[in-house]
């Protein structure tokens, strides 16, 4: 490393020396920005198809490839923030279908009332009406308490908790009792942790429930288009 | 990639800009940190601790360069506060550099001394006096106890005594805690 | 050659990031719940630290002493950047194992701190050394951290290892009626084992300066006797 | 207004930096072995740590956003914030040397305070607005300090414990912060009344 | 030979502990008289536990072994240990807290005297985060059966039968669900959990707890600082609240009865290690314990917030020492100005 | 008149045991065999020694001089020939011998020629100095010399007090002085007001000493001065602390560092007034003093002994025991335990106590702090005693002394209700030794490192000269 500069530049060089460090410092930071930009920009297209892998693994968990024969990716709207979806971002909503009948929706929903903050989850509703499956994105919750509510740490590998909720519907398990049996409801909760368990199983109902309701809009729309709510009076 | 190197580029000249004027005019001068450390040591200048003498030992350890347990004349006691100073961990004296004695002061064997000055020119603080082929003496008021002088003697008329009680100097001990007794 | 060996001694050990120099925690404690975790951030870090050691150490003739803390550190931020996009686009199957622990190092300030102390001083082959010992004493302290915290907290090890190599699984080290011990999965858990760890170092330290002691008194009698000698 | 509040409160107490984000730990372990120099170091970060937030703020929203460079803002944060590390510390230096002498040694440290960078980047996915993101700062940084100087004030009193050889110094202020931290968690769950 | 003073007043730290032991009684007894005879099993649990620990603890760290375990205050720390802990806690919670809280928590430190942290109270706090259901389940009153209670403790089936959600609990829940906010001024009067104020069962053992520390204010083992002040910082907060919202917040003297505050006012928050030890510390503190004990019960996720107040101010106790210095003697008045 | 008496903080009431050796009056202890006169009679000086061996003197005969502002002269309490000048154990903790002049007396009592001193045709400098040459030191234990306490310092002094107070169990020797010579105290301490320039003069006694009170009442009629005050104060050590009474006479407080004289107020011991009488008005230096020999003896009492006297001579008159372990000089509080009987008496021996295994039990071994407050109710500096403790222990000094650890008076009353049992004043007697020791280093090392840096100079220089003479 150099050493710091003498002290006989002290008075007349103050600009020089300005100048000096303010050019070494725009050359690496030109160089390492250049780097960084370069590499971005060559690794960007493998890094979208590496996230949108990553996405197709995730709904591939809800909602099994051979139920559906269309391109999910090509056969998407958009979503504006849905607050009873506990969403406050704009997300994908993905429509698959057979032979062109209509199969399932697959979105993504959000607990925000977890033990720890926001839970995401990613939900596939049967054109049915029936909840397919639903997986937790992303959680805080505790470890070893709160986080049986992804399957790879739930202890019960058989039958993991979130399982629970497969294949029911409204019609199965009533609106009122789509709740926590601690809230006199249908579902289970681990004792102990039955925050993260009531945050799912309302939001999952949530979800479900909105689905519903807007079940056939959904899928008529184009597809890339943009959902909007309807507009209320 | 161009508004990334244009962004980036318009901070860097800014902040190097700025970080370069600000490092000539708001430099100041001097490291007071060693004077600090220097206090502390015990200025013994026996250079156990691996330098020639305290004031270069408390350079180096302002530079990061040496340890702050290697002084045996300042004991525990002067690690304790070095790493107090420094905020830097205790660790026991490093036994590579010496250990803990009792505090002592020369006494030259007048009888013996044959007067070569070859204490006198080793002695770091000018304790000893007395001329060539004259017999010399250690004023013990001003001894450090560094035992520098008592290898070059030709004839070991040098030896070191440890330094004696006196009402004076007496100090109260340690309250000796006697769990074992009780047991 | 024994200049290398120093340096590796004292990665692993003597000026080992964590248990000596208590540095880069943050990192070490959130990501040591357990083994696996451990071990992958710490292989990500090992990686890091080489980079960024030998970059510094190949440019530190360039930078002025006025601006070298954000030049290494925009220097440090660049190659992590850099790494952690290309585990993702060339290595994605690493990447889903490791990338998630690669920006975590960036928060590491041992890296930092081995640049400003070692890589601007040093070569580049001793400055190279130095990032990979410093990043494998990271390494062995926060895999064992990892192993204790996880078989405490749920009676297991390796658990997540089939996310690496699928056919493998973890071990059930405990009985499956272990309660499992929350605490140890916790903050206050880290904290714990760390300072145990610490604890087990000054131990052996103490026995080692101990012998030394012993040994001097042994080799050097009263002072009288040497001014003779 | 009330919300504001909370960011400040949630901040210092129950998402503390220190024992809940697990941010900041290796000064927190470091500077604050005496009361002293944590009051001077907590001083220094909510410094610092403040306008980072508002610089990191300002960068983020007006260059890096409207750019799309938002794969640029851990490297333009973390420059930032050394570079006013290094200028805040050569202005103190220069124009009070007192304050300089309270501080001077812990400012070089807080560059590599993790939680300088953590923080503006959580302001970031907290999408906190600028008088947010400020306030945000400001309350994790008097919660560090609270931490440090909570801890200086148990470690001054430790040192004179009798505690057994090997654990002293950083081995039980270690287990100290688990005890902190332990205690923190009874903040667990306040948050959720905003 | 030993130095001035040479003649010394009778006192020892045994006796102190003792004291203190004795106070517990009276509370004791109502617990058994209204919860069974389980809670003695678990102070005898608790004790044998920490006896041991600090037996291994002392011949670990090469202190006398008699002298120590002599002194009582691993049996104080077990004893608040055991009533703390649910009565029907399987047996190797307490055990286990018990070996943490005197380890960890005191040996470490430095044992006796020098442990910065409520032993008694970390032995808690860890317990609850780490197994939150186990930690709470309280027996029902007038379910003294000891037989079920002994299989509780030591066996492997919980028994719901007889574990009944404590007041602190029910009112915890009650609370948190809008829907059945309204409903609280119900509850609270519902003689089947509250009994008549604090919960059924639970105001006699916090009147025992009451009798026993006033007794120890009698005998100068505590002063009146922090039980005073964390009472009254509890009723005025919990008082202030209830008259703002009554349907949100509990009654002052709910607060009072339930739960560990009697306990917790003249055993806990008193403990003279951990806590401050100035005039005006031991108010600030008491009163800080009080305060983060109704913030903590009122909106935290633990049912019983005062051990981690305890911990909470057992971590600023230094600090507020520091700054309450009480001055010294000469040094509070202007210079040669008689008072 | 005194409106009101004031309360100091803290104290405690230990047994008194005074009455054992109160009763009987003060007898005079005969001539021991030889006298052992340390020529560091007051606290922080030592006289220089005038004598030779062989060298007969008079009573009374200065032998050793003033040197310096904290002494005071030394003198011989008897006629006879000096035997030698050696070091001899002196009543110290630390059991060292320092030097002292050994005489044999002759038997004789033969005085120096004594004249009274007319104190008020002389100005006040002068009758200090006379004070000082007459050896005049405070006689409650300190040994501090009256004369520098005479001083007008900043302010002048307003108020004289007397202390009566003798808080510690077993002594009686002010209450007997009291009781039987309270004339001539007040005498004393007349002159003292006088020297001085005082208004007031207050005595401040125990009020578990009703005759004493009213010995000196009677005698303040007799005297017929103004503003001559006798008050009882109440029983709690240390009421004698020379800060507590003040404080309870005036509610003044006198912080550590500052002198009574401060605040206008200085406070002498009894025993010190009588002596100033006895000086002035017959011309006696300080040769003798009244010291209550008690404790786990037959016949306590009180016994008048010239200064020099053997403690080995003085106990058969109170026929100590055959239980007896250990003797202390002083009173069960604040005593110091002697490590040789051939110690002699000094001018602070106020008591000489015997103690047994049952009256003094050894201390059951030291516990840890248990922070309960106890110390800190009791201490009348108003200190934290654990703190203090809690920084001493481990040598944390600087802490300690934040903690004010240079204001504790020593005064036991900590240690005395510790439940702990610890010793916590030997902690801070500890602390405040190595404290001074350390500043002594500092200062030592000062001086090497001055006398270093002068040596590297010269040593720069010649080689400079050296260079300078090569290339010339
Ligand atoms: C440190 C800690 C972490 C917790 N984490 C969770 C969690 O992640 N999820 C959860 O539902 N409950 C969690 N809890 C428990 C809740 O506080 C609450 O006690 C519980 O959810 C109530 O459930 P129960 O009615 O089944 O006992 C946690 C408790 C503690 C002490
Ligand atoms: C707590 C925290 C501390 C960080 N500290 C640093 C740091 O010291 N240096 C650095 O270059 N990056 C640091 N980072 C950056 C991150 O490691 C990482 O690069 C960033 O989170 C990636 O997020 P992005 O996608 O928003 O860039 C820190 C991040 C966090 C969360
Ligand atoms: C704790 C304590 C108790 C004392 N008790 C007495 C006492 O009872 N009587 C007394 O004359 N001096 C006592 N003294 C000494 C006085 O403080 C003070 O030194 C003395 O009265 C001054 O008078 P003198 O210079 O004439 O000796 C005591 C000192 C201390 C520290
Ligand atoms: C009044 C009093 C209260 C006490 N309270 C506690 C307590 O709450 N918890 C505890 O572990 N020990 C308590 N102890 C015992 C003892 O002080 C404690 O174990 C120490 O913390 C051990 O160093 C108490 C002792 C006394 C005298
Ligand atoms: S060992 Fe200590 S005393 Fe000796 S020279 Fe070095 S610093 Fe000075
Ligand atoms: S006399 Fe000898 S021991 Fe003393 S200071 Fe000089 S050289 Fe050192
Ligand atoms: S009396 Fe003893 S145990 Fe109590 S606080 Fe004081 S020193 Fe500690
Ligand atoms: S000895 Fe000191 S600390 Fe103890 S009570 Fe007396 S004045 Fe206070
Ligand atoms: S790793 Fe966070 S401060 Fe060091």
């Amino acid at each position: 490393m150099s050493e710091p500069i003498e002290v006989t530049q002290r008075e007349s060089g103050v600009f020089r020396i300005s100048l000096r460090t303010a050019t070494i410092m725009l050359a690496f930071t030109l160089v390492f920005t250049a780097l960084m930009a370069g590499t971005y920009k060559a690794t960007a297209p493998m890094v979208a198809a590496s996230t949108l892998a990553e996405k197709l693994r995730l709904i591939g968990e809800v909602l099994p490839a051979a139920t559906y024969d269309n391109d999910l990716m090509a056969d998407a709207i958009t979503l504006p923030p849905q607050a009873s979806l506990g969403l406050d971002e704009e997300t994908r909503l993905w429509r698959a279908r057979k032979a062109g009948a209509p199969v399932a929706l697959v979105l993504e929903a959000a607990a925000p009332d977890g033990y720890s903050g926001r839970i995401g989850l990613i939900v596939a509703i049967g054109a049915d009406g029936k909840l397919i499956a639903v997986r937790v994105t992303a959680h805080k919750e505790t470890p070893g308490l709160g986080d049986y509510i992804n399957p790879k740490k739930d202890r019960n590998k058989a039958r993991p908790w979130i399982t629970q909720f497969s294949n029911l519907g409204f019609d199965t398990v009533p609106r009122e009792k789509w709740r926590v049996k601690k809230d006199g409801g249908r579902f289970d909760q681990m004792s102990g942790a039955t925050i993260s368990a009531r945050a799912v199983t309302n939001a999952s109902g949530r979800a479900l429930a909105w689905t519903l309701e807007n079940r056939d809009k959904l899928f008529a729309l184009p597809a890339n288009s943009r959902f909007e709510a309807r507009s209320t009076p | 990639m161009i508004e990334a190197l244009l962004v980036m580029a318009l901070g860097a000249v800014l902040l190097g800009a700025a970080l370069g004027y600000a490092a000539v005019r708001f430099r100041v001068e001097g490291d007071p940190l060693v004077e600090k450390i220097d206090a502390i040591l015990p200025q013994t200048q026996c250079g156990q601790c691996g330098f020639p003498g305290c004031k270069p030992y408390a350079t180096a350890i302002a530079k990061g360069e040496a340890e702050i347990n290697q002084c045996p004349p300042g004991g525990e006691e002067g690690i304790h506060k070095l790493a107090d100073l420094l905020g830097r961990e205790f660790k026991p004296l490093s036994a590579e550099h010496g250990i803990e004695k009792p505090k002592s002061v020369a006494i030259i064997d007048e009888q013996a001394c044959i007067g070569c000055t070859l204490c006198i020119q080793a002695c770091p603080v000018d304790a000893i006096v007395g001329a060539a082929k004259q017999m010399h003496t250690v004023v013990a008021a001003q001894c450090t106890g560094c035992e520098l002088c008592v290898a070059p003697c030709p004839v070991d008329c040098i030896r070191m005594e440890a330094i004696q009680e006196t009402v004076d100097t007496w100090k109260w001990k340690y309250p000796v805690i006697k769990l074992r007794q009780a047991a | 050659m024994s200049i290398y060996k120093d340096i590796a001694w004292n990665g692993l050990w003597k000026q080992n990031s964590i248990l000596a120099q208590v540095l880069g925690l943050c990192p070490l404690l959130a990501v040591s719940t357990s083994l696996v975790n451990a071990v992958s951030l710490g292989l990500a870090t090992i990686l890091v630290m080489m980079l960024s050691n030998f970059a510094i150490s190949a440019l530190r003739a360039l930078i002025p002493y006025e601006i070298r803390i954000p030049v290494f550190v925009l220097i440090i931020a660049a190659l992590v950047t850099v790494v952690d996009l290309a585990f993702n686009a060339f290595l994605h199957d690493m990447y889903l194992v490791l990338g998630i622990f690669i920006p975590l190092i960036v928060t590491n300030c041992i890296v930092l701190a081995r640049v400003e102390a070692f890589a601007a001083k040093n070569g580049l082959r001793a400055s190279t050394l130095d990032g990979l010992m410093m990043g494998v004493g990271f390494v062995w302290v926060i895999a064992l951290l990892g192993a204790v915290r996880e078989l405490v907290g749920q009676g297991t090890l390796f658990s997540g290892i089939e996310m690496i190599v699928p056919t493998w699984s973890m071990i059930q080290v405990l009985p499956e009626s272990y309660p499992g011990f929350l605490i140890a999965m916790l903050p206050p858990g880290a904290f714990f084992v760390l300072g145990l760890l610490i604890a087990g170092r000054n131990w052996l330290d103490a026995r080692a300066n101990q012998r030394l002691r012993e040994q001097r008194l042994h080799d050097q009698p009263p002072a009288a006797t040497t001014a003779v000698a | 207004m009330t919300s504001y509040l909370f960011i400040v409160l949630g901040a210092v107490l129950v998402n503390n930096v220190v024992f809940v984000r697990i941010l900041g730990l290796c000064p927190f372990m470091g500077v604050s072995k005496k009361l002293e120099t944590a009051l001077g170091m907590g001083a220094a970060t909510t410094f610092v740590l403040t306008m980072a937030c508002g610089a990191s703020f300002v960068i983020d929203r007006w260059l890096l956003i409207p750019n799309h460079l938002e794969y640029l803002r851990t490297l333009s944060f973390i420059v930032t914030i050394a570079a006013i590390v290094q200028l805040t510390e050569l202005v103190i230096q220069k124009t009070s040397p007192l304050l300089h002498q309270v501080l001077g040694i812990y400012l070089p440290l807080i560059t590599t305070n993790c939680a300088v960078l953590g923080i503006p980047l959580l302001n970031v996915s907290l999408r906190h607005n600028f008088l947010e993101s400020l306030l945000f700062g400001f309350g994790s940084a008097v919660g560090f300090t609270l931490a440090l100087i909570l801890f200086a004030g148990i470690r001054e009193r430790l040192e004179a414990a009798d505690v057994p050889i090997h654990f002293r110094g950083t081995a039980i202020a270690m287990i100290t912060a688990g005890l902190m931290s332990l205690a923190f968690m009874g903040f667990a769950g306040l948050d959720k009344y905003k | 030979m030993n130095n001035s003073p040479y003649s010394l007043k009778p006192a020892s730290v045994q006796s102190v502990m003792l004291r203190v032991l004795c106070a517990l009684l009276p509370g004791i007894a109502a617990y058994v008289w209204f919860f069974g005879a389980a809670i003695l099993v678990q102070i005898a649990l608790a004790s044998v536990t920490a006896l041991a620990a600090e037996a291994v603890m002392l011949r670990l760290r090469g202190k006398p072994l008699l002298m120590f375990l002599s002194d009582g205050s691993a049996l104080v720390t077990a004893w608040l240990i055991a009533l703390t802990f649910p009565s029907i806690a399987p047996w190797w919670l307490t055990v286990l807290g018990t070996l943490l809280a005197i380890m960890v928590a005191k040996h470490l430190y430095g044992g006796l005297g020098q442990n910065p942290f409520n032993p008694a109270m970390v032995a808690f706090a860890l317990m609850i985060v780490a197994y939150p259901q186990l930690m709470s389940q309280w027996p029902a009153v007038g379910a003294t059966d000891f037989a079920m209670q002994i299989n509780a403790i030591f066996g492997t089936r919980q028994l719901d039968a007889m574990t009944m959600a404590t007041p602190l609990d029910a009112l915890r829940t009650v609370l948190r669900d809008p829907e059945q906010r309204a409903a609280i001024g119900g509850l609270l009067g519902s003689n089947a959990t509250f009994g008549n104020i604090g919960g059924k069962g639970w105001e006699w053992v916090a009147a025992g707890y009451l009798a026993g520390g006033l007794w120890l204010i009698q005998q100068r083992i505590i002063t009146w600082h922090m039980p005073a002040a964390f009472l009254a910082t509890l009723f005025a907060v919990a008082g202030v609240f209830t008259l703002i919202d009554s349907t949100q917040f509990a009654p002052p003297l709910f607060h009072l009865l339930t739960g560990g505050a009697m306990l917790g006012a003249f055993f806990i928050v008193t403990d003279p290690v951990s806590g401050c030890t100035t005039p005006r510390g031991k108010l600030i503190f008491a009163a800080g314990v009080a305060l983060l004990t109704w913030i903590i019960r009122s909106f935290g996720a633990y049912p019983d917030g005062i051990a981690f107040a305890v911990l909470l101010m057992n971590i600023a106790a230094p600090l507020i020492d520091m700054y309450t210095q009480p001055p010294v003697f000469g040094h509070k008045q202007k210079e040669g100005e008689p008072r | 008149m005194i409106a009101k008496l004031f309360k100091f903080k803290g104290g405690v009431k230990p047994d008194s045991h005074k009455d054992v050796s109160a009763a009987a009056p003060i007898r005079v202890a005969p001539l021991p065999s030889h006298l052992i006169i340390p020529l560091r009679q007051s606290a922080r000086a030592m006289a220089r020694c005038l004598v030779q061996p062989g060298q007969t003197v008079l009573k009374g005969e200065m032998i050793a001089a003033a040197e310096g502002p904290l002494c005071t002269a030394v003198h011989a309490p008897t006629s006879g020939t000096v035997r030698a000048i050696a070091p001899q154990p002196v009543p110290h903790p630390s059991g060292l011998p320092a030097p002292s002049i050994i005489i044999d007396p002759d038997g004789l009592e033969r005085w120096i020629e004594r004249r009274p001193f007319d104190y008020r045709c002389v100005p006040a400098q002068e009758t200090r100095n006379y004070l000082r040459d007459c050896g005049v030191v405070g006689l409650g234990g300190a040994g501090f010399p009256s004369h520098v306490k005479l001083g007008p310092g900043e302010k002048g002094i307003e108020t004289l007090i007397l202390n009566g107070a003798e808080c510690e169990p077993w002594i009686t020797c002010d209450d007997r002085l009291m009781r039987e010579r309270a004339d001539g105290i007040l005498a004393g301490a007349s002159i003292m007001r006088h020297i001085a320039g005082a208004r007031r003069i207050l005595v401040g006694i125990e009020d578990n000493k009703p005759q004493a009170i009213a010995s000196m009442r009677a005698a303040v009629q007799r005297l017929g001065e103004a503003d001559i005050e006798v008050v009882a104060v109440p029983t709690r050590y240390p009421a004698g602390g020379e800060k507590q009474l003040i404080r309870v006479l005036t509610g003044i407080e006198i912080p550590f560092g500052k002198l009574g004289t401060h605040f206008g107020v200085q406070c002498f011991n009894v025993g010190s007034a009588h002596a100033v009488f006895r000086a002035i008005a017959h011309g006696e230096p300080l040769i003798s003093r009244v010291l209550t020999l008690s404790g786990n003896m037959a016949h306590p009492g009180n016994f008048e002994a010239l200064i020099g006297t053997p403690i080995r001579e003085l106990l058969p008159l109170a026929e100590p025991r055959t239980d007896t372990d250990r003797y202390l000089m002083g009173g069960p509080m604040m005593g110091v335990a002697l490590l040789s009987l051939d110690t002699p008496v000094i001018k602070g021996t106020n008591c000489i106590l015997a103690g047994s295994p049952a009256l003094f039990p050894p201390p059951p071994p030291e516990m840890p702090c248990i922070r309960c407050g106890e110390c800190a109710k009791v201490c009348p500096a108003e200190l934290q005693p654990f703190e203090l403790y809690w920084f001493s222990r481990a040598r944390i000094f600087g802490k300690a002394q934040e903690y004010s650890l240079f204001d504790c008076i020593e005064c036991g009353c900590c240690s005395y209700v510790c439940p702990s049992r610890i010793p916590l004043v030997d902690y801070f007697r500890f602390a405040k030794g190595e404290i001074w020791a350390r500043e002594k280093e500092k200062a030592a090392a000062d001086i090497a490192r001055e006398r270093y840096e002068l040596r590297l100079a010269r040593e720069e220089r010649e080689k400079a000269e050296k260079a300078a003479k090569l290339a010339a």
